[in-house]
């Protein structure tokens, strides 16, 4: 009969105009400014990089590879390699990067800098409230922006940084291993050296191993 | 008086149409060379149809076009004798950025083909991928997989019911409805791949990180409780007068037409042609899964609403059961690498069904690390081309709704 | 006269002048609405209810909107045309216009002023109206009702279109060009459902 | 004192005008039932907004607009200060004049209408002899001015709207006049008050005389509530202004406070319509219960007037658009006919008094309802054109 389709609506629609002062289930809405769900672990939005210890600059876990700025899809990142080296968190010498800008205008948060760093220096943010009333040099964050210390980032996503740490600390006790071996062998040589035939000291490989932060 | 042409709206030179009504002028509409012209579809001499005709130019910034669509109308009172989609308003050289990125540069640009379903447009392409690199897809990751794209289907036809509803005028009730359900989808998306609609989340021989902790039984959850609201989103449309009305009969798509256009997904399935790519090509683990096909016999706007209402309900029975099966181990070929792929030279065609329809990636590679070749089949735009045979003789009031219930998203459209 | 009569008449002779020179048509049957309201007024000052609101509710509500619907779709490219104010036909109207006055003139004169009367009218209600209407008056309202309905069904037999043939041919031959589907075959695949 | 609670208003104007001059008094005392009278609907205007989007929020699982004011009570001035501030674009092919006379055109024969309803014991500020003539007399006056609005736009969707709003409206004038006539038929008067007397009393000293409890009225009552709706251009026969089709209609080009003019007078035109509906078919301002008479008149009819409106809104939530050939067909082939056949039916249950027998007042009740629900059933089917409402659906393996 004509009608019947229309009133099981309407009943329909006042289950739900019911049902929307009886709790969440239905009214689902969050008041965004005061009430915040949490932010999922996952979440990811803009790009920062990780540093060690108290100083941002020196700390910082990016070598200045710039295989992110080849992959990054929207091509937002700007990387300069800097001349000089700089003594890595475990000592090594490193180059560093001079300058170190993302623009998020740009960027479409794909999280493909993360994927391909091979260092652990950067990693996605979950900060959203980046309005501004600039639309270019507020939105260009450079190095000192970017820099975050590493409890934050375990703060951000912890399972993640959790892992993260415990392979940097085992490297670190491989390499001060290392380090006292090869320490060691120095001595060791060095006490040969002082017999007729001195025998060369083993030579570190040329190829940069990601080693052990400093301290955490 | 705007009764007369005097006040064409449509500022763009158009090409204006050839004679032969179907399936043309839908490429290339606006031509660059040709000099400024006023353009009209109003036929010079008006001997065919008597009485004045008004030409409106709906879109690009129409309420209801979905984004930046127009469509050159031709009205006779509020009859269409002539309708002209013209798009390209929100291309973005897809293509051709892709073939100067490397391919997992690639893939979160397939995110913004169709917004609405970027897990399944990840698929796709890393399917074709897979094609061309051979990379062997664990079996945890197909189970992913599958249940991303379902749920992505789920999302999809969701909120298609609710913006054609809306296009019927039903003040976003229905739609509100549709985003209370979608949003508890996208929450699992979220906690899966990070973001809520560019997913980014499938990586060539895999997906690019494991499932949290927790997410099964939440997903499990959210497919339990999904059946009790598609019933109450039925008994709110499926038998309202008003809706029958409208939707029945009109926007009559015939099965030879639509074959011949090409059309594919929901829309062909309405015209009663049984082809789902997930049975026909049984990419990834599909042939696992015990589903049918629902297939609509008049292929009006409301057998493509009843369609994807009855694709919902067998999606989730394709969900219950890869959340029943999905078992533990890789993720990720580890074989497969993303950074740095170069594929062997050779060529690539995947496809999936995408919930609007074969979502097809064609690769060609030069053995580069960039594709030589990037070209996307998308449905969005092919099931778009028959726009005028199904409206012509119906009235500005149906073609919004046969638009509606066509399922483009302009992303896709223009690329 | 009271001064509310001297406004309305004002507005109605104005609208009614308007009607008559104005350009665009649309404005022309505009004023015209005006002054069917100011008749309609007119009546109400003197108390004749019914008739005045039957004027708002016929000329107002429903010839105007006939007349407007008729100008939009019956105008036709030229009715921008320059007119002339001087013309043949400007000559005739005055002279018509001319003739009019001097017999309702005349008309004037020779009648002899009806003393005033006394301002009781009869109350003349709606029911009264309605009594009349259906005793002594019942013949000619059934006349007028016939004749109203022969024009209706004259008109929705003028304005039903005739199915075009030309056009569901059209339609079926785009919607399924090379199998040819019989028109019936729709019919027949429905699947009810009582 | 309850009686004192009741006059409250009309003696508050009694009280207000005695200050005055005798010469000076009538003219006062209709300055005020008109100030009252748009400051009430005024405000009324203005809570209707609020309490609407409120509604449909909370029908689409939402909250609605709570940011302005506590609950966001204050919404409406937010909007009205925003309304006046804005721009007011002319378009440059608009004519001028009609443009800015198209809102006050409408806005006039609406506020008109609004003096002819009983609001109360002894509260109409004009009582007219054939008032619901006067009502439909000027209502019918809204048309030209939509038109006006649509033509003077030069814009095609306000062209579109306008004709669509013109044919609507004189479609549905036909069964929101002919379901009124049922009412006039029994009532024998075309005065508002006297109507509303007509329904005063208790059957059984308990149950209400209301209109809408007998088979006539409650058909009549729905069938005016549809056309109402039609004729007051709200969801679901908004095509004139359907925003998913036409933009918005022959509102497209306007802007600022002519458009907030618009929205005002359509509400107003709403409340209107609904407060005849309460005249006429809810008992104006009867008490429902006889226990219930303490509470003021005018309290009764606000109250009847919100449900009717609660009412417009919660249809407005759920159902989608018609189409405009459908639109046309369900007044022509369906409330059309049935406005007639309920005119009949009155007839009937008129002449069916004289019987006096036992149980001839339920069987009067039950024959006239039947000799309404048939009709309604096969007209019911004839819209729907023979098509089966439900399909099957076949599926593939």
């Amino acid at each position: 009969m004509l009608g019947t389709g229309l009133i099981k609506g309407m009943a329909q629609t006042a289950k739900n105009f019911v049902g929307s002062y009886q709790g969440p289930e239905r009214l689902v809405t969050v008041q965004y400014p005061e009430e915040r769900l949490a932010p999922k672990e996952n979440a990811r939005n803009f790009p920062f990089l990780v540093f060690d210890g108290d100083d941002a600059q020196k700390g910082l876990r990016c070598v200045a590879c710039q295989i992110c700025e080849k992959e990054c899809p929207p091509k937002c990142i700007y990387i300069n390699k800097s001349k000089d080296k700089k003594p890595d968190y475990i000592g090594k010498p490193q180059f560093y990067p001079a300058t170190f800008d993302i623009d998020i205008s740009v960027c479409m948060s794909c999280q493909i800098c993360v994927e391909v760093c091979p260092f652990d220096a950067i990693k996605m943010d979950k900060v959203f409230e980046l309005s501004t009333t600039d639309r270019f040099e507020a939105l260009l964050l450079h190095k000192t922006e970017l820099a975050k210390p590493n409890e934050y980032f375990q703060e951000l996503h912890p399972t993640e940084a959790a892992e993260i740490d415990t392979r940097f600390a085992e490297e670190k006790l491989k390499a001060e291993a290392k380090a006292k071996a090869d320490a060691e062998a120095k001595a060791k040589a060095a006490a040969i050296a002082a017999a007729p035939k001195p025998e060369p000291a083993p030579v570190d490989g040329s190829i940069p191993t990601p080693v052990a932060p400093k301290t955490i | 008086m705007s009764f007369s042409n005097s006040g064409n709206t449509g500022g763009e030179t158009v090409i204006p149409s050839s004679d032969s009504p179907s399936l043309n002028g839908v490429t290339a509409a606006i031509d660059f060379d040709e000099p400024q012209k006023s353009y009209s579809l109003l036929p010079k001499q008006n001997s065919e149809v008597p009485g004045e005709l008004l030409e409106v130019a709906m879109g690009p910034h129409h309420p209801s076009t979905h984004g930046v669509f127009r469509m050159d109308v031709v009205l006779d009172g509020e009859r269409i004798v002539k309708l002209k989609p013209v798009f390209g308003y929100l291309h973005r050289n897809h293509e051709k950025i892709a073939e100067g990125t490397s391919y997992l540069g690639s893939i979160p640009y397939t995110d913004r083909l169709d917004y609405l379903c970027s897990m399944s447009n990840n698929w796709g392409y890393a399917l074709t991928v897979e094609k061309l690199s051979g990379f062997q897809v664990p079996e945890r990751a197909e189970y992913i997989r599958v249940i991303m794209a379902e749920l992505t289907r789920l999302v999809n036809h969701i909120c298609l019911v609710g913006f054609l509803m809306q296009d019927m005028g039903a003040m976003g009730t229905p739609l509100m409805y549709a985003f209370r359900e979608r949003e508890k989808i996208l929450d699992l998306f979220e906690a899966a791949s990070g973001a809520r609609m560019m997913c980014n989340y499938l990586r060539f021989g895999g997906v690019r990180c494991d499932l949290p902790k927790g997410w099964l039984d939440e997903a499990r959850k959210v497919v339990e409780n999904f059946p009790r609201f598609l019933d109450e989103f039925e008994a709110l449309l499926s038998g309202n007068e008003i809706l029958i009305a409208r939707a029945q009969g009109v926007g009559v798509l015939g099965k030879e037409l639509a074959v011949n256009a090409g059309i594919t997904g929901p829309m062909l399935r309405a015209c009663g042609v049984n082809y789902d790519i997930r049975k026909v090509d049984k990419y990834g683990i599909y042939d696992r899964f015990d589903f049918r096909v629902p297939l609509g016999e008049h292929g009006d706007v409301f057998d493509r609403y009843m369609v994807r209402v009855l694709e919902m309900r067998e999606s989730l029975k394709i969900l219950k059961a890869a959340l029943r099966d999905i078992p533990e181990g890789l993720i990720v070929d580890a074989k497969a690498k993303s950074r740095g792929l170069r594929p062997k030279v050779g060529e690539a065609y995947g496809r999936i069904e995408g919930p609007k329809g074969e979502l097809g990636f064609y690769l060609i590679s030069d053995g580069s690390a960039n594709p030589y070749r990037y070209r996307v089949r998308p449905p969005s735009l092919i099931n778009l081309t028959i726009l005028e045979d199904m409206c012509l003789g119906l009235t500005i009031a149906d073609a919004v709704i046969i638009l509606g219930s066509v399922d483009i998203v302009l992303g896709e459209v223009d690329r | 006269m009271d001064l509310a009569f001297i406004i309305i008449a004002v507005l109605t002779l104005a609208s009614a002048v308007a009607a008559m020179s104005l350009r665009n048509l649309v404005h022309c049957a505009l004023c015209m609405v005006m002054t069917f309201a100011g008749i309609a007024l007119t009546f109400l000052q003197l108390n004749a209810e019914f008739v005045g609101l039957a004027q708002l509710l016929v000329y107002v509500g429903a010839v105007a909107i006939l007349i407007v619907f008729a100008i939009l779709l019956t105008r036709s490219e030229d009715a921008k045309k320059e007119v002339r104010f001087v013309s043949s036909s400007t000559v005739v109207g005055f002279g018509v216009v001319a003739l009019v006055a001097v017999s309702l003139l005349a008309a004037i004169q020779h009648t002899q002023i009806l003393p005033p009367q006394s301002v009781v009218a009869p109350h003349v209600s709606v029911k009264r109206i309605g009594e009349q209407l259906m005793t002594n008056y019942v013949l000619p309202l059934e006349v007028i009702g016939l004749l109203l309905t022969a024009a209706m069904i004259g008109a929705v037999v003028i304005a039903m279109r005739e199915p075009d043939p030309a056009d569901s041919v059209d339609v079926q031959q785009r919607n399924g060009s090379p199998l040819k589907l019989d028109p019936d075959s729709k019919k027949t695949a429905v699947v009810a459902n009582e | 004192m309850t009686g004192q609670l009741d006059q409250l208003f009309v003696s508050l104007k009694q009280w207000l005008v005695s200050f005055l001059p005798q010469a000076a008094q009538p003219m006062a005392g209709i300055l005020l039932s008109i100030s009252a009278i748009i400051g009430a609907f005024a405000t009324m205007f203005a809570i209707t907004t609020i309490m609407e989007r409120k509604i449909l929020g909370r029908i689409q699982n939402r909250l609605g607009p709570n940011r302005v004011g506590p609950f966001g009570l204050l919404q409406p001035a937010a909007d009205g200060i925003k309304m006046l501030t804005k721009e007011d674009i002319v378009p440059f092919a608009a004519d001028k004049l009609v443009h800015f006379l198209a809102p006050v055109v409408l806005i006039i024969p609406v506020a008109l209408a609004l003096a002819m309803i009983p609001y109360g014991r002894n509260m109409t500020a004009v009582d007219l002899d054939a008032g619901i003539l006067f009502f439909f007399a000027v209502g019918s006056a809204t048309e030209l001015s939509v038109f006006m609005a649509g033509w003077s736009s030069q814009n095609k969707y306000s062209l579109v709207g306008a004709m669509r709003a013109i044919a609507q409206m004189i479609s549905y004038e036909m069964p929101l006049v002919l379901s009124t006539v049922s009412v006039l038929m029994m009532a024998g008067t075309l005065s508002l008050p006297l109507i509303v007397q007509a329904q005063s009393g208790y059957i059984y000293e308990i149950l209400p005389r209301w209109n809408v409890f007998t088979p006539w009225g409650l058909a009549g009552f729905v069938l005016f509530m549809i056309a109402a709706t039609a004729e007051s251009n709200r969801a679901p026969f908004d095509l004139p202004e359907a925003e998913s089709e036409i933009i918005a209609g022959y509102l497209t080009e306007y802007s600022g406070f002519k458009y907030a003019l618009f929205f005002m007078a359509e509400y107003w035109g709403l409340f209107a319509v609904s407060g005849l509906a309460v005249t006429l078919f809810l008992g104006g301002w009867n008490a429902p219960f006889p226990f219930l008479q303490w509470v003021p008149s005018w309290a009764w009819f606000f109250a009847k007037l919100g449900t009717i409106i609660f009412g417009f809104i919660w249809v407005r939530g759920t159902l989608p658009r018609l189409r405009l050939d459908q639109l046309m067909n369900f007044a022509w082939k369906f409330l059309l006919p049935m406005s007639l056949i309920n005119i009949v039916v009155t007839a009937m249950w008129h002449f069916s008094r004289v019987f006096q027998f036992v149980g001839a007042r339920e069987m009067r009740w039950v024959l006239c309802a039947l000799v309404l629900a048939i009709p309604y059933f096969f007209l019911g089917r004839a819209l729907g054109e023979g098509r089966p409402a439900k399909r099957n659906y076949k599926f593939a393996e």
